[in-house]
């Protein structure tokens, strides 16, 4: 069964789309956009941008690092510089340059990374993102978003240009099930309660959140209420919304297509920790790269379903 | 059918390889909703993998075997076109056309004697390394490590798909006989550059030959390679720029002109050739001329077509680039007619 | 008061000194091991081994990028690749270097990043390795060390060498209290226990080992029994000992001198979550680059000391 | 007391410029355990931190200011070699020999008429840009922000020390003036494109210059940014490679000889000089050279000494890099009275 076909969400746009889409849209408003590019707009979807405003469009050539840096060297000069890349070569190829060029100066550049996760299928390792929040979070005053479906992304997409300072978005490949169809009310740092509920919570972002809702589905069914909350930004987390979670429904899964390491497990995690002790299961990569392979096998086999949120939701239940 | 499979010296004369630990696991390929039942039509159909050629298996007793004739080359490389558009068509995905314009310097480096490996012992220390930097055209090296023996041709159809160790980019760990994972543009240099290094310290004669694309160029880290290779003169490595014009969002004039290569790499104290990369004749003449040289690097600027053997078809398609993307069937069935 | 004087430990070598020293020492037991470096084995210690095996050690100048895939094309050829830098050159710069040519083929890299932590002072945050265990630890596979003194890091230099697979060490700058007078039985993902305790554990590395047996000192002064583990490997980590900790002492401080994101910290709450939900609290960096000054300083400023150890336990013990 | 400063010719017209929003907060030195009464003692004699000199006031309002003589900037020049020795010391950390070599060319932009900027008006949009990619240098940026009236002399004595935005690398976010946060080698001139680029877009006339070490060339983003500097040909960026023979860990020649930068260079599309780089006179006229040139970016390659004005002492102390440690304060007195 598709992802988000039991709790009846239908396929919508890509994230990567509906951001191209949204960007495009806020470029005559949003005058001092900028975007930087890696000679990947295609795939990241900055093209439309480009084409709109080719006089604010550059394209660097396949060098992230330079990309990185020159976004720096116009948002240190007024910009708001848009910088995209694949989630894995911004984030892993120009590190240190986001380090030192973007976060040490706090400088106004949206860092924008596609084809995150392993649902991007074929391409296999060399082209996921799967460690790319993790890195993204451990830049000191980055603001991490990971929305979800593509009315979530365009409203991210206009909150991210708002935000005064350096932003890491995380977009997805594949078509996303439309969570928010009647729009969505996204604010930064702000988790959004999808579906209210007393025994467990499932926290999840991206990808996960349909499988999230299909997994509350499946619970319901068996008679538990569930509280599912998309938290759609890591940095800074909501950490109300986890305390809240913590203390009324005191077990929580938190599920999402990364790295165990240093993603929203572990921020959650510590929350939990210092806040409201309470147990916790994780469903995620775990650690370990994948391979090539159709999207949805890949999210199979390696876990990222809702059969396992559902599977770690019964461990906490039981 | 070709099945060529070089012996390498050193195993003729008594030495022993060390065999990979891992052994190589090739599953058959799977089924998916994802890709319509025809996408498997040209390997479904029955029709051989591979269009066999008339070479016959060569003496390798006598060690004569793998300097090919320059039509044999040619023959081997029709057969790698053909396996480098039905297997990325029948994967509906991947990079025929990054692929297709490497192919006669991935022939003549694997079939016209300028490589040492053993098919059947891919983990033989004193092996030549082949490393494709642009890991993207990996089809193009799956067709030639096939060819070679590697494993069989038949296995072609599983490219990219799950559970195959032909995945869509190449894999040391999952594939005896790739000696670099890539994918991640501008790393190969490097690498070729610590295998070359390690055969140094061994005082072994391994030689490492990198493949790089043009718009990879741009990566600031084989500008590093280039000038810490030269430090080194390091006489066992040579690399191979394929200049087929183009990257992934348009012509390199357009994204990143980096202009004459050979111009900006000789003051990095290489020694550097610029020949017509799809005519065999001028890629092995000028690999014979970079076995020639032991005192520095060698950088042989190859300038090719992307998408070389089928061009028609790409114009035909509007699109002469045709970054990333398969064949539809219907013009591959096209493509493999007009090959043949 | 110095780090470690509250607990009667004397200033040692640095840990970069040492490794540097046991690096060299090892060299010829160990003949397929070579160096790479980035033009700072005067800094990072790699310098003695260099000198002693000329032929086995390269130096590509300032090009960390270069050096890491260097090192991985040296291991995939057989040897035992050691690349060392400043922990945030190494880590940062070469990020994409480390997740491609070394940790995705599994090869045996072995990573060193000195210069780790706010202790090196005076150079200031661009030289300042304050997020590497979080991208180390985020990379599949790769196992991440950070010794707290000389003894301990030249058994875990060993160590290193002796694992087969991809590792990273990490080395501070500064001379490090001797917590280790009489050898160090080190084994990689096996915690060290230093003192034992029933009321609260407190999980530290590196540099704020020291600081926690000082806390420990001080709060059994106040009539707390503190048990106090030297958590040298971050990954693997010892889920058996903080299950332990969490069952047996109901309450853990954990300290480090890194981010809070991905660090020590976010590793023992995922283990707590899942295991032993208790109250953990924190001693950290938090999300801020440091500036420059003189070292002690700085750890006192940024809360890097064993009174804010002490707080945080009281915290949790009140 | 040397007090220059320019005033741009868009504030004399009547344009205003944004002030940036951080104010300049400097604290006082701090005493510490960790260094010794000795290490003070160049601040703390009431010695003045800047020898004075006879240059006046200039007059602003006819905006002929800053073309200072080569004279007049061969003075500002020592001071500023003095106040690096000074602050250096003082600190008892940093990199006074990689700061003197850069000391003509710093001084020759702030003082010799090249650059626009407004020193109580740092933030000024249309100001040229000055980024130092060397960032560990940084002690001839801070000498030269002072006499230039950014920050008073006396704060000199802050370099390094807890509170002070006059940090061992530079931060844009600390000290207003400061246009890049440097520290980690190879990452200025890209920023640099970027400010150039920005330029571009907003249509003013703002230029950027960069500088950057002869070892950090081996940083290949550094290569990058050639490429696409030339791709964009940004005729608004200057480049300066302080080529004083030695890196880290020994001379180029011995860790990464790149040989002829301008031979390299060249091809990359770039117009490119090769001058003495301790000559004010080379410095100045290779500055207005690549002023009269618009169309595509422009580089100096500077060769230099590191440890400038102070060689004779390096050579005693038989370390001619002197890389990254101060002079003790014996050799830091013999330094002053030699630059005197
Ligand atoms: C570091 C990195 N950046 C971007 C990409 C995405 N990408 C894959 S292929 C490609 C274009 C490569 O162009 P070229 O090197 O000329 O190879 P060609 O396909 O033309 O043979 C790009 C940008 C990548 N794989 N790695
Ligand atoms: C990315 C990075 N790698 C390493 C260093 C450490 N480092 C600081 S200065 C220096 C040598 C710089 O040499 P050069 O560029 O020639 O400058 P010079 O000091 O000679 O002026 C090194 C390696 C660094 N700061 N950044
Ligand atoms: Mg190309
Ligand atoms: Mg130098």
């Amino acid at each position: 069964m598709a992802l988000g076909e039991a709790s009846g969400l239908k396929l919508g746009q890509a994230t990567r789309d509906a951001f191209g889409d949204a960007l495009k849209d806020l470029g005559s408003e949003y005058k001092d956009v900028v975007t930087v590019d890696g000679d990947v707009g295609n795939s990241t979807r900055t093209e439309p941008f480009a084409q709109a405003f080719p006089d604010r469009a550059f394209n660097v050539g396949i060098a992230e690092s330079n990309m990185v840096s020159v976004a720096g060297g116009l948002a240190s000069s007024g910009k708001t510089s848009v910088v995209a890349s694949f989630a894995a070569f911004l984030l892993c190829n120009a590190y240190d340059q986001i380090r030192m060029s973007v976060a040490f100066p706090a400088l106004n550049v949206k860092l924008v990374g596609s084809h995150a996760g392993i649902s991007i299928g074929e391409d296999g390792p060399s082209q996921m993102g799967i460690e790319d929040v993790a890195l993204a979070c451990s830049l000191p005053g980055v603001v991490v978003m990971v929305p979800c479906d593509a009315v979530s992304t365009k409203a991210a997409t206009k909150a991210m240009l708002d935000h005064k300072g350096p932003t890491y978005l995380r977009l997805g490949r594949p078509k996303a099930p439309a969570v928010y169809q009647g729009g969505c009310d996204f604010e930064i740092g702000k988790a959004i309660t999808l579906k209210k509920g007393d025994d467990i919570t499932l926290i999840a972002n991206g990808l996960m959140v349909p499988a999230a809702l299909d997994a509350a589905t499946e619970l319901e069914k068996k008679g538990h209420s569930v509280r599912v909350i998309d938290m759609h930004t890591v940095k800074p987390i909501d950490e109300e919304a986890i305390i809240a979670a913590a203390k009324e429904t005191g077990k929580i899964v938190v599920a999402e297509e990364h790295l165990s390491h240093g993603g929203l497990g572990s921020a959650v995690s510590m929350v939990v920790c210092e806040n409201s002790p309470v147990p916790v299961a994780f469903v995620n990569l775990g650690d370990t790269f994948a391979e090539s392979g159709d999207g949805d096998g890949l999210l199979e086999k390696y876990g990222l379903t809702s059969n396992e949120i559902v599977k770690a939701a019964e461990g906490l239940l039981s | 059918m070709i099945r060529v499979r070089r012996r390498p010296r050193s195993v003729l004369s008594g030495r022993k390889g060390t065999p990979r630990s891992e052994s190589l696991q090739i599953r058959s390929p799977e089924k998916s909703e994802v890709w319509p039942e025809s996408y498997y039509g040209i390997f479904l159909t029955g029709e051989a993998l591979v269009a066999s050629t008339e070479i016959s298996q060569l003496d390798f007793e006598k060690n004569e075997g793998l300097k090919l004739s320059i039509d044999e080359l040619k023959q081997i490389a029709t057969t790698l076109r053909k396996n480098i558009i039905k297997m990325t068509t029948a994967a509906n995905s991947g990079h025929p056309s990054s692929s297709l314009s490497a192919v006669e310097v991935v022939t003549a480096l694997y079939f016209g004697g300028f490589m040492n490996y053993d098919a059947k012992n891919p983990g033989w220390p004193e092996r030549d390394r082949f490393v494709l930097s642009k890991g993207h055209a990996v089809p193009v090296l799956y067709a030639a490590m096939a060819e070679a023996g590697f494993f069989s041709e038949d296995q072609l159809s599983t490219l990219r798909k799950l559970g195959s160790p032909l995945e869509g980019h190449p894999n040391l760990k999952r594939l005896p006989g790739i000696e670099a994972s890539t994918g991640s543009l501008g790393q190969g240099l490097s690498i070729g550059l610590g295998q070359a290094l390690a055969a140094r310290v061994d005082k072994t004669s391994s030689k490492v030959f990198v493949v790089i694309g043009d718009g990879e160029m741009g990566e600031g880290q084989i500008w590093e390679a280039l000038a810490s290779a030269a430090k080194y003169k390091v006489g066992n490595l040579t690399a191979i720029i394929d200049q087929n014009g183009y990257q992934q969002t348009g012509s390199t004039k357009e994204v990143l002109d980096m202009g004459d290569f050979q111009k900006k790499i000789e003051p990095f104290g290489w020694h550097v050739q610029t020949i017509s990369g799809n005519s065999m004749e001028e890629v092995v003449e000028a690999l014979k001329t970079a076995e020639s040289i032991t005192d520095r690097p060698k950088m042989i600027v190859s300038k090719t077509k992307k998408g070389d053997g089928i061009l028609p078809l790409l114009e035909e398609a509007g699109d002469t680039n045709f970054h990333g993307k398969p064949l539809p069937p219907a013009m591959a069935e096209k493509a493999l007619a007009m090959l043949s």
